[in-house]
């Protein structure tokens, strides 16, 4: 075994979860001019660093109560298929948030890599719901608005959120179209071979789609505003 | 004038009672050769003014049945009290509240219009009531005011002793006769009937098994019943159990399962509660689903364990949910 | 069935009302899990008064609408589980007078949530509470039950009664008709 | 057997041959199903991110247009409009501030949602309502010799579901060996296909299409079978962009619902296979027996 | 029927309980109230009345203030009624005269807000001065003990609690279900942390429970009925067969090798099925009885459990004149009488399966923990050596703790032995194997003597330790190192990320859960669970072997998991228990009896619900009759008697009601 505490540990990082083709270094990033050895900032963490409350706020949600259980036995983080792309494991994200790090959480770009598979919330051994606590924290960055502006995920959020509201339905291609004019031109562009096959196969579609009665979402939508529901 | 004075009176109550007096049967004769009556309104004509310029206690002893619903029985109960040296609530109106009791399963209001506005068979488009004051040609005839609730005797004015039954038996009466006359009574407040449950004179307690567990509920009309055997085991209700003994088990007698008239024992706080504990824990079913399709067949159980004595229950009477 | 009809319609209740709970629990799991509760220091509503009782069978019905009727606005009924009465089946003979008197006291007017039978073992403390604080919840949407206040408003009708016979002769001996006539009878 | 039908966005849109293989293949074993009418977007996955009420407020109108449809059950092919319809219900009745939210939006619009419609799946009916005899019966081309990685994705199974092990679920596959496939071992049946991740953060998604088609090619198979658009979709839309990151590793993404009209012998075109871009290609090695005429409604 | 003719004078004390009580409830307000209740002549409150100063104020005032009733409001009578009903009697009043009320459990631990938790003081204390008006004096009586015990289950724990009382001289009988006691801790290989052979300290126990006069050891045989009460309990057991004459075998096990199947071609048990037995067998060398027993199931001789005849009967040859197999064997029912019993029936290890995702049983490498310790035992089926199923040799294991603990979904508890034993196991399965050895865990729970000792040396030993509870054991590769591995997908929490850890073997360390027939004793022996299924102690500290019925004790890990250690002291204890009672030779009981009274019109409603037939109709009075001695007080028959013809001591009608109109009467 080439992990064993005797030997010299691999020259690169851990083989594990890297693909065959995938290089064995981080790619380093690209610096003009010269840089510090090391950068350093401070990661001590002061009381002033806190939000008081934040967890307890977010434990009121529908969904999200059974976080005050967690153990932190990381299960969440050991199936989660993104984890490793995290800067945050799931199992960081629950006790930043139980800790009222509501910074470092709504921050974390790990919420934005989420991709709602509920693998942990099935297994996670306290029942804690950590796909809806994704959720709930992805609303609180949005609402916050703190998380990139250009970082595609809430902007397709909002995309999405504006057509509903709007027609009723989604009309993907649609929306697709808008999500790239607001992230990343060069993306689209990147993608213009998955734009001609999905023309080729007859599934490039822009005619929108919509409801008989259009008015019905505003209207249910303005019922409901300023009053969501895990709140009351 | 130095026989004793003996008055009847009769409120709420079907008027049966009064007749009992006449179930003596030769025996009356003996009782009025010793007693003079006063007040029979089933029997002699008397005015209320007779009766008040009596002087207070001159009446030895009143028998009153029927349960008190009005503001003139209240009077009559206040006057009678006054005039009598004991009072006693005769039969199970008087004692219990009786049958009149179960209008306290309703709100007076929903009484009232029910039976002047929306009984199917009443034509009353003006929908006139009853009204305790009215004008006409210049006299203004009172009437009585329909109390909120209907009580026992007791529960109006103090009551020295109790006939129970509906009606008291002939034996229960000259009895209570008896012991008036010879001045051998009993402390105040007794029921007078023997403090023991109806099964001990009931001809049918040697044929009840040791083992009931009821399976299924009847109505006396929806089965043929064994003329010799106890009703429970058949299955029917039978209040005997729960109900003073003192009337001969006459119902049972009659292939009819006892219905509580005699009221509970003395160590009883409300028969109807008991009996069903009673009756509910034999049952032979365990779940919840089967013992409710056992018990369905006790389709009125406010009616079938307080048929006499709603009145004089723990709960007394409906509580008005509209205020609650 | 307006308000105004009768004598003296109760008074809505204060804001800080809080319904009255009497319980009656069995001595061997329902007494034993409220006092697991107590040494887990669980924390639930305080109005409830419990009885002990050795088994909930001994529970007498008529211990239920005395409850009521003193002023109770709920009865809570605590057994062992089905099958695991410590006398056999002392539970099932609750069980099944619970399922009749529910009805009648619903016929009676009272809401069925009034009265409760909950099996609750040894090791439930936190059943014990969630019971209770849920029970209390459901009575405070109910409001009070209030038969004391109701009898004392109907009694109203007869101490006037009794007033006006006293006025009528003032010097008779005899007792005038009891404000409290339940008391009186046997 | 008679079913509301909700179709979802995607069916109308990239997942069209998924609509287009369920109404034959539903209609050819006597299922009939009634399109919604007036049906709105569920308030899928990216919708709970902006807002849980909102999005459960969608999903309550179409559950109460169900309910005022008379219709007592409703279909939901779409793995995303499964869970959210499914987890609007459970919002409802676990929790009263949610059941509000949802009353009032809908008392807004003059709707009423009662919370009890069943929402299912096209597996769950085919295995428990259907039966897999009935659809053995219909099978005319069997596809012998075919190897098929069953793969379910997250949302159908999880968290949910009850009609199937969130685990190890294995209704599709019992279904297509129904159909006379043989269904390859596959322990990421039930693992991400990386949702949306694809168009946002391809790095990521691409990553996990790779393993996803790299391990099927391993274990022999000869497409990977799904039960949700997205999951088709990306299984089948990246091959350029895994190949650029991984090297070439080719494998066509059906709808099981093209499988069974496939095996039901009914026309190819009219089961939306020319609308994959790794078109699949099956010509079985018996030739097909006449197709019997479809169950009535 | 209840009222004494006596003046009620009430004496009423408030314990503090230090600040338990004091904290929440305002004390010496609940005196000043109570004090001015109608019968009370004196009320006090006091810092800790069951202190012996509390009880000796209670005896003083009993005698100074010729009090005839005591009331103490203070914690739950289930802990202190005894104690507060012995310093009334030694007041000089009839302990009855008594009544506790119960203001720390049911108020001030359980409540926030002073002002209510000193309403509820009031009002509760309000109740007991109204009921304690109705008490009247009652005899206790007292029952005799029989002196012989029943032990149920022949594990460490039975073995411990039967030798413990057959050393002090009491008769045993010792049931256990299987063919051999010895329990699960016969299948260890080493005893942690002191890593003794659990074999050499237990055999030589399992053989003197074989060999004592004072134990009678039946195996195969289950408890199927229990009747009775404290000090006179009547067992039925049912002794299945073994088709073998106990009295006769000598355990030679000729038989075994005579066996018409040459080779061993069953699933052992005893070894988890990892090896092969015979139809005719012994479940291990050290079996106690030593006796051979055959398996209906599989034996030639059988077929499906009935009598055929196609084998040789090689067995029945080979044992010749000794005659001990007895293909005709049939199940008796046989019947004890004792006056104590305990139980000790164990635990099942977690069924793995239910935790899928950790691949056993689609993943033949993938092992229980209770399979490897076969697999590294002497005895085992390997012998010792740890060859996997595929008969590989693993260079690389992990081992997964908290399988079926910790976890809502399958058991919510901590199993308390698991860290230990893996890292027991960790320990041997590198000294057998040389493999690299990973553990994965949530949290190390080392907390007994020289286990955390035990956990330094294993990091000494280079055993891997990583903290974070396993996503998911696969067998998909995504680099060539991990091509026909085991994979192992976990996060390493301390160091912040997720890894992948190819093994050979993985060992799923399963928690421990009551036995699958739990409730059903709990029911035999009227006893109580706890919400996790494991029998509920009378009290968690101060009473923990013993039950809720009295003469039933608890011993070992049917009560919870626990290490030998804790389960040896804890078999020690319940012998104790039971031996305090024999040696009493009595034990007291309530008297809180039901009685007919004499209005009783025998109506017979009261006859059928009695479980204890108690109750009997007498054909000359035409009443009922309770016997008292066969009345368990529960009351039942009270509360349905339709006449309120039946009362009940210490529970009587007037008492109950008095005690409603107490607590609702503000």
């Amino acid at each position: 075994m080439s992990t064993s505490s005797t030997e010299t540990p691999p020259a690169g990082p851990p083989a594990a979860e890297r693909l065959p083709q995938e290089t064995a270094q981080t790619p380093a990033p690209k610096r003009s001019g010269p840089e510090p050895k090391i950068r350093i900032h401070r990661t001590i963490k002061y009381e002033s660093d806190r939000t008081p409350g934040f967890g307890r706020d977010l434990m009121r949600v529908p969904g999200c109560e059974q976080l005050e259980r967690c153990i932190q036995c990381g299960t969440c983080s050991g199936v989660c298929p993104l984890s490793i792309y995290m800067d945050h494991t799931p199992r960081q994200v629950m006790a930043l948030t139980r800790g009222d790090f509501k910074r470092e959480v709504l921050h974390s770009h790990t919420i934005w890599l989420c991709a709602s598979c509920y693998a942990c919330t099935v297994e996670c051994p306290q029942e804690i719901r950590i796909t809806d606590i994704m959720y709930e924290l992805k609303q609180r960055a949005i609402h916050e608005g703190v998380y990139p502006r250009k970082f595609p995920i809430p902007v397709l959020a909002h995309e999405f959120n504006a057509m509903v509201r709007q027609n009723g339905r989604i009309t993907e291609m649609v929306l697709v179209i808008r999500l790239f004019l607001k992230t990343s031109w060069l993306a689209a562009l990147g993608n213009w071979r998955l734009g001609i096959d999905l023309l080729r196969t007859g599934r490039f579609s822009l005619r929108p789609e919509r409801i008989r009665n259009r008015g019905d979402i505003a209207r249910m939508f303005d019922a409901i505003d300023g009053s969501k529901g895990g709140s009351a | 004038m130095s026989k004793p004075k003996v008055a009847f009176y009769w409120c709420a109550s079907c008027g049966g009672c009064e007749e009992t007096v006449v179930d003596l049967a030769e025996d009356i004769l003996g009782v009025v050769e010793k007693v003079d009556i006063v007040l029979w309104p089933v029997a002699m004509d008397f005015k209320y003014r007779d009766l008040e310029a009596l002087p207070d206690r001159a009446i030895t002893a009143t028998l009153l049945n029927g349960a008190i619903r009005s503001s003139e029985q209240e009077e009559m109960a206040v006057l009678l009290r006054r005039k009598s040296q004991y009072l006693i609530a005769y039969g199970s109106c008087a004692h219990l509240g009786g049958i009149p009791g179960l209008a306290n399963q309703f709100e007076r209001e929903a009484i009232l219009r029910f039976n002047y506005e929306e009984a199917p068979s009443v034509v009353n488009e003006a929908r006139t009531r009853p009204q305790t004051v009215t004008e006409e040609e210049g006299r203004r005839p009172h009437l009585p005011e329909l109390r909120h609730v209907v009580r026992s005797l007791d529960q109006v004015v103090a009551v020295d002793y109790y006939l129970p039954g509906c009606p008291p038996t002939p034996n229960l009466t000259r009895a209570a006769f008896d012991a008036l006359l010879s001045g051998r009574l009993p402390p105040k407040g007794s029921v007078l009937a023997p403090d023991i449950a109806l099964c001990d004179e009931c001809p049918r307690k040697a044929s009840r098994p040791a083992d009931v567990a009821f399976t299924q509920f009847f109505r006396p009309h929806q089965k043929v019943l064994d003329e010799e055997k106890c009703f429970l085991p058949q299955g029917v209700v039978c209040m005997g159990p729960a109900t003073r003994s003192g009337c001969g088990a006459q119902c049972p007698g009659g292939n009819m399962p006892c219905t509580g008239c005699f009221g509970p024992t003395s160590r009883v706080r409300d028969q109807g509660a008991k009996i069903l504990s009673s009756l509910c824990a034999n049952l032979g079913a365990r779940e919840e689903k089967e013992i409710n399709r056992v018990l369905e067949n006790i389709p009125d159980p406010v009616g079938t364990f307080y048929r006499y004595g709603l009145a004089s229950s723990r709960l007394r009477r409906r509580a008005d949910l509209t205020n609650v | 069935m307006s308000a105004s009809a009768s004598p003296s319609p109760p008074v809505a209740p204060p804001a800080t009302w809080t319904p009255r709970i009497v319980a009656f629990f069995c001595n061997w799991c329902t007494y034993t899990a409220a006092d697991l509760a107590g040494v887990s220091r669980l924390k639930y509503a305080a109005n409830v008064r419990v009885i002990r009782l050795m088994c909930s069978g001994r529970v007498d019905p008529q211990f239920i609408v005395d409850a009521l009727a003193r002023g109770a606005d709920g009865v809570l009924i605590g057994g062992c589980h089905p099958g695991d009465c410590h006398y056999v089946e002392g539970n099932y003979k609750m069980l099944r007078r619970f399922q009749l008197l529910r009805r009648l006291l619903q016929d009676l007017g009272i809401a069925p949530e009034r009265v409760r039978l909950e099996w609750i073992s040894a090791a439930e403390g936190e059943r014990v509470k969630a019971v209770i604080n849920e029970m209390t919840a459901q009575l405070k949407a109910l409001g009070p039950l209030g038969l004391p206040e109701k009898f004392e408003s109907w009694d109203e009708e007869i101490i006037a009664l009794a007033r006006r016979a006293a006025e009528a002769a003032p010097a008779d001996g005899d007792a005038p008709a009891s404000a409290q006539p339940e008391e009186v009878h046997v | 057997m008679k079913f509301s039908y909700f179709p979802g966005c995607s069916l109308k849109g990239l997942g069209r041959a998924y609509e287009e293989s369920l109404l034959p293949v539903m209609k050819h074993l006597g299922v009939e199903l009634v399109e919604l009418d007036d049906w709105n977007c569920c308030g899928a996955t990216a919708y709970m991110a902006v807002d849980e009420a909102k999005a459960c407020v969608l999903a309550a109108r179409n559950l109460a247009l169900v309910e005022r449809s008379g219709l007592n059950q409703v279909l939901a092919p779409c793995a995303a409009c499964y869970l959210v319809l499914n987890k609007t219900k459970h919002y409802f009745h676990d929790y009263p501030s949610m059941k509000q939210t949802m009353d009032r939006a809908l008392g807004a619009v003059g709707l009423r949602y009662r919370g009890d419609t069943p929402v299912r799946h096209p597996l769950d009916v085919l295995l428990n309502d259907v039966g897999l005899d009935a659809i053995r019966q219909r099978v005319v081309r069997p596809l012998k010799g075919l190897k098929v990685a069953t793969y379910y994705g997250c949302q159908i199974v999880r968290p949910y579901a009850t009609f199937d092990d969130p685990y190890n679920p294995t209704t599709m596959d019992r279904l297509i060996e129904a159909l006379g496939a043989t269904v390859v071992r596959y322990p990421l049946k039930t693992k991400c296909c990386g949702g949306s991740l694809t168009g946002t953060v391809p790095k990521a998604g691409i990553r996990m299409v790779y393993i996803l088609l790299n391990e099927a090619r391993k274990r022999g198979a000869d497409c990977l079978a799904t039960v949700c658009p997205l999951c088709q979709f990306n299984l089948d839309a990246y091959h350029a962009q895994v190949k650029a990151a991984y090297g070439p590793v080719t494998l066509p993404t059906v709808y099981f619902t093209q499988l069974m009209g496939l095996a039901f012998g009914l026309p190819e075109r009219e089961l939306g296979l020319q609308r994959a871009a790794i078109r699949f290609q099956w010509r079985p090695a018996v030739p097909a027996a006449p197709v019997p005429s479809p169950v009535p409604a | 029927m209840v009222s004494s003719s006596q003046e009620v004078r009430i004496g009423f004390y408030v314990c503090h309980c230090g600040h338990n009580i004091a904290s929440m409830v305002d004390c010496p307000e609940v005196a000043r109230y109570v004090e001015t209740l109608p019968g009370v002549v004196l009320s006090r409150d006091y810092k800790y009345m069951c202190s012996d100063p509390g009880q000796e104020l209670v005896q003083q005032d009993i005698r100074e203030f010729a009090l005839n009733r005591v009331v103490v409001a203070s914690c739950s009578p289930l802990l202190h009624e005894h104690t507060f009903r012995k310093a009334t009697a030694a007041g000089g009043l009839n302990p009855f005269f008594f009544h506790m009320v119960n203001i720390r459990e049911h108020d001030s631990w359980v409540h926030t807000d002073r002002a209510e938790a000193t309403a509820k003081a009031k009002a509760l204390a309000r109740a007991a001065i109204r009921r304690v008006a109705h008490h009247r004096p009652l005899e206790v009586k007292q029952v005799p003990i029989h002196p012989d015990v029943l032990v149920v289950g022949g594990g460490i724990a039975g073995i411990h609690a039967a030798l413990t009382l057959a050393n002090a001289g009491r008769k045993v009988t010792l049931v256990e279900r299987e063919p051999t006691i010895g329990g699960h801790m016969a299948k260890f290989d080493k005893t942690f942390p002191t890593l003794d052979c659990a074999a050499c300290i237990l055999t030589p126990k399992m053989s003197e429970v074989g060999a004592h006069e004072n134990i009678t050891l039946w195996t195969c045989s289950d408890v199927v009925k229990m009747d009775g009460y404290v000090g006179n309990y009547t067992v039925t057991v049912r002794r299945r067969p073994r088709y073998i004459d106990e009295e006769l075998c000598t355990g030679c096990q000729e038989c075994i090798s005579n066996c018409v199947y040459k080779e061993p071609k069953f699933v052992d048990e005893f070894n988890e099925g990892l090896g092969k037995r015979k139809p005719i067998y012994i479940p291990f060398p050290q079996s106690t009885p030593q006796v051979v027993l055959i398996d209906p199931e599989v034996c030639l001789n059988f077929k499906r459990g009935v009598l055929t005849d196609r084998c040789k009967k090689t067995c029945v040859e080979a044992c010749g004149d000794r005659k001990a197999i007895t293909f005709t064997q049939r199940e008796e029912i046989r019947e004890l009488q004792v006056g104590t019993i305990i139980v000790a029936t164990g635990f099942q290890t977690f069924d793995v399966k239910r935790a899928p995702q950790y691949g056993y049983g689609s993943f033949p490498n993938v092992y229980t923990a209770l399979e490897a310790e076969r697999l590294v035992n002497a005895s085992g089926p390997t012998g010792g050596e740890v060859i996997l199923r595929d008969g590989t040799q693993p260079k690389a294991i992990g081992i997964i703790h908290c399988v079926g603990s910790r976890d809502k979904k399958t058991n919510r508890w901590c199993s308390r032995v698991c860290c230990m034993y893996s890292m027991k196991l960790a320990h041997l399965l590198k000294e057998h194997s040389g493999a690299e050895i990973y553990n994965f865990y949530i949290d190390i729970r080392a907390p007994g003597k020289s286990y955390e000792e035990f956990y330094d040396k294993l990091n000494e030993e280079g055993v891997h330790f990583i903290r974070g509870r396993v996503g998911e054991v696969t067998d998909w590769a995504m680099t060539p190192e991990e091509e026909g591995k085991l994979i192992i997908r976990v996060e390493d929490t301390l160091a912040g990320f997720v890894r992948r850890i190819p093994v050979n073997m993985v060992v799923l360390s399963a928690g421990l859960e009551p036995q699958a027939d739990a409730q059903e004793v709990r029911r035999l022996f009227n006893m109580s669970c706890g919400t996790e299924g494991f029998f509920l102690e009378r009290h968690p500290k101060l009473a923990p072997v013993n039950t809720f019925t009295d003469g039933i004790f608890i011993a070992g890990c049917c009560q919870g998991p626990r290490d030998i250690p804790d389960t040896v002291a804890q078999a020690g204890a319940a012998a104790a228990e039971a031996l305090v009672l024999i040696d009493r030779g009595h034990v007291e009981q309530e008297p809180n009896t039901a009685y007919i009274l004499p209005d009783c019109s025998g109506c017979k409603s009261c006859l059928p619900l009695c479980p204890y037939t108690a109750i009997t109709f007498d054909a000359t009075t035409h009443r009922a009759v309770i016997n008292e001695a066969l009345c368990k007080g529960c009351g039942t028959c009270v509360g349905s008697c339709p006449s309120g013809s039946i009362g009940q001591n210490l529970f009587e009608d007037e008492e109950v009601f008095s005690e409603i109109e107490g607590v609702l009467s503000e």
